[in-house]
């Protein structure tokens, strides 16, 4: 009751009354405690430079009292500030106790008051802000830009090694083989197999292996070994594969071969 | 192939008359909706131009016109004479409606900058939804400055050139009222003398030079 | 705002001056997404404006600018110089190397010019694609020679002056023969001991015997 009437003796006017109950209605529609503090300190109708903090605390708190009463649901951020400012409030009308550590009253004052001039001044920048002429409503860029079209050209180059290297390539990729199928002297059992099953039709009698090796090949002693080693391969093989009969009358004796007569 | 190897040799010794030269600058400009920076001028032009001197003659012959040449940050554009939007109803675009929270933390921001989201929490007395600086910078106002040296190295956030554009400033030193605010020291970053209720108390450490850094010259 | 609103008033009773209208043209194509009629500028434009006439000025006003007033249709834009259009291309020039096909066609050509697409494709052992040889001749690296005399007179290719330029070759006749290739050791693979009485040899006279019929003139 007693706090009720001490926000009552605050309330001087009619109007001042009505805008309080205003608030109280609108309490949602604060943007948190500064908000409400500098909305009140219009209240008292002078520059925020020259506001009385101690006056700005008591409406504060009376008005946090009143919603209270009112079992409004006060955020506790807002809870927190009426602390903080009853805390103020006392600090600013007590003479602060000797070895006091902190800050005092007056220095605590002095920043809350220039919070809320510096959000005020931000408040006012804003509107001032928004008031410009603005692009797209005042003032207008081209219509019909003509978007810059990016043409990507692309150069190709190349070194002179690039150019060598690729002409030592080609002319090097006829030559390229392994090294191992690399055998201008050599027979191998392949070229004599394919070789003798053509030949080995017309053999009805025992003729020399040495008989099949091919011209050319008899003369040089390298290719002479090459060719002979391989028939002797292939005719083994057409052997196992019952192709052909294969004899040796004694040891060193020349080897005869023959078609395997049909039965 | 030769012949334009050689052009380009001769240019660099001999630009194209000054009056060429504005003539470029004048086509690059009207060509583009969004303002275009010297740089990107003197790309364009032939080599040994000088975007920057053409800009003040073309700059000159529009003043009074219905389309003037602007300065926007390092930038230019042309933009119509705001003298008449009334004709201009039919281009007139709808701006997204921004809320009192977003108007008022796009001035904090434009006129603190670089600055944080703690710095615009104690300005402000609440803490800043992310929504707020997320339509800020969808909308190309604010972007992201560079980390504040101090613990934690907080996010700045500053006000960009479509911002600039879009409120026909020539830099953000143009702020309506800048002069003002700042010798009344509104733009300073006072540390609270402790034990005051803040929306983010333990961070309040950071608030440090503020917008100095940016408008100092 | 108020003076606008007057101005407007105003202007039912006595048209603004020919070069505010011009103005109002000037911004209104400006601005504008599509080019705009007479009729639509008319309408736009406080009463007792003659949009007709303010077009013929302003378009006067661009003559010989970077940007014109120019007629679509019936309609009216502003739009860049034709002869400024080049501003209006960004071009970016990317450097790519040449593929191995282009680069051992033009071997084969810098070796055994002038030689046809068929004795290409007889060195490569695989077709040259037309895209390969239209590509060297766009980079003015090869070019036409005179027709074989053998049946079907098929063309032939040789290397250009350009050519020479780009690899510092004083003529096709400096191109390092096989054996120096071999020797810096630029052959990929050994030839087999024995055997190879160098198809080189024999290839090297065939090509300054080609190369020769081209530099003989």
């Amino acid at each position: 009751m007693a706090e009720e009437q001490d926000f009552q003796a605050d309330v001087v006017s009619v109007s001042e009354r009505m805008a309080a109950e205003a608030l109280i209605v609108d309490v949602d529609g604060f943007e948190g405690p500064l908000d409400l503090l500098l909305t009140l300190s219009r209240t008292q109708k002078v520059d925020l430079r020259t506001i009385s903090v101690l006056e700005l605390a008591e409406q504060y708190l009376g008005f946090i009292e009143k919603a209270r009463h009112l079992r409004i649901e006060l955020a506790a951020d807002y809870l927190v500030m009426a602390a903080w400012l009853a805390f103020l409030k006392s600090r600013l009308l007590l003479p602060p106790e000797p070895g006091e550590e902190g800050p005092s009253g007056e220095e605590l004052a002095a920043h809350l008051a220039f919070q809320l001039e510096r959000l005020q001044a931000m408040r006012d920048g804003a509107a001032k802000l928004m008031a410009r002429d603005q692009l797209g409503r005042d003032f207008f860029a081209r219509g019909i830009p003509e978007d810059v079209t990016r043409v990507r050209r692309v150069t190709y180059t190349a070194t002179l090694l690039d150019l060598m290297q690729g002409y030592a390539r080609i002319r090097t990729k006829d030559e390229f083989r392994p090294f191992v199928m690399d055998r201008e002297s050599l027979y191998t059992m392949e070229q004599a197999l394919d070789r003798m099953r053509g030949l080995i039709g017309f053999a009805g009698d025992w003729t020399e292996l040495t008989s099949y090796v091919p011209e050319g090949w008899e003369t040089d002693p390298a290719k002479r070994r090459s060719a002979t080693a391989a028939h002797f391969a292939a005719s083994l093989e057409l052997a196992k594969a019952g192709a052909i009969e294969i004899r040796q009358g004694d040891t060193f004796a020349p080897i005869q071969i023959r078609r395997k007569p049909d039965e | 192939m030769n012949d334009v190897e050689q052009d380009q040799e001769e240019s660099l010794f001999e630009a194209p008359p000054m009056g060429e030269q504005e003539r470029m600058v004048e086509a690059v400009l009207f060509a583009s909706a969004e303002p275009v920076t010297v740089s990107e001028l003197q790309s364009r032009m032939p080599h040994g131009s000088d975007a920057a001197e053409a800009l003040v003659y073309l700059r000159k012959r529009y003043e009074g016109r219905g389309v003037s040449v602007v300065k926007v940050g390092d930038a230019w554009a042309i933009r119509t004479a705001p003298d008449l939007g009334y004709l201009m109803q039919k281009e007139t675009v709808e701006t997204r409606k921004l809320s009192r929270a977003a108007i008022e933390t796009l001035a904090i921001i434009s006129y603190h900058q670089p600055v944080t989201r703690a710095e615009i929490e104690e300005i402000r007395g609440v803490s800043v939804s992310r929504g707020t600086v997320d339509q800020l910078i969808e909308m190309e106002w604010i972007r992201f400055g560079r980390r504040r040296m101090t613990p934690g190295r907080p996010v700045t956030f500053v006000v960009t050139q479509g911002f600039l554009d879009h409120f026909g400033l020539e830099s953000a030193r143009d702020l309506p009222g800048l002069k003002e605010l700042r010798s009344a020291g509104l733009l300073e970053s006072r540390p609270p003398p402790g034990l005051m209720p803040g929306p983010d108390s333990d961070e309040e450490e950071e608030s440090t030079e503020g917008q100095s850094e940016l408008f100092e010259d």
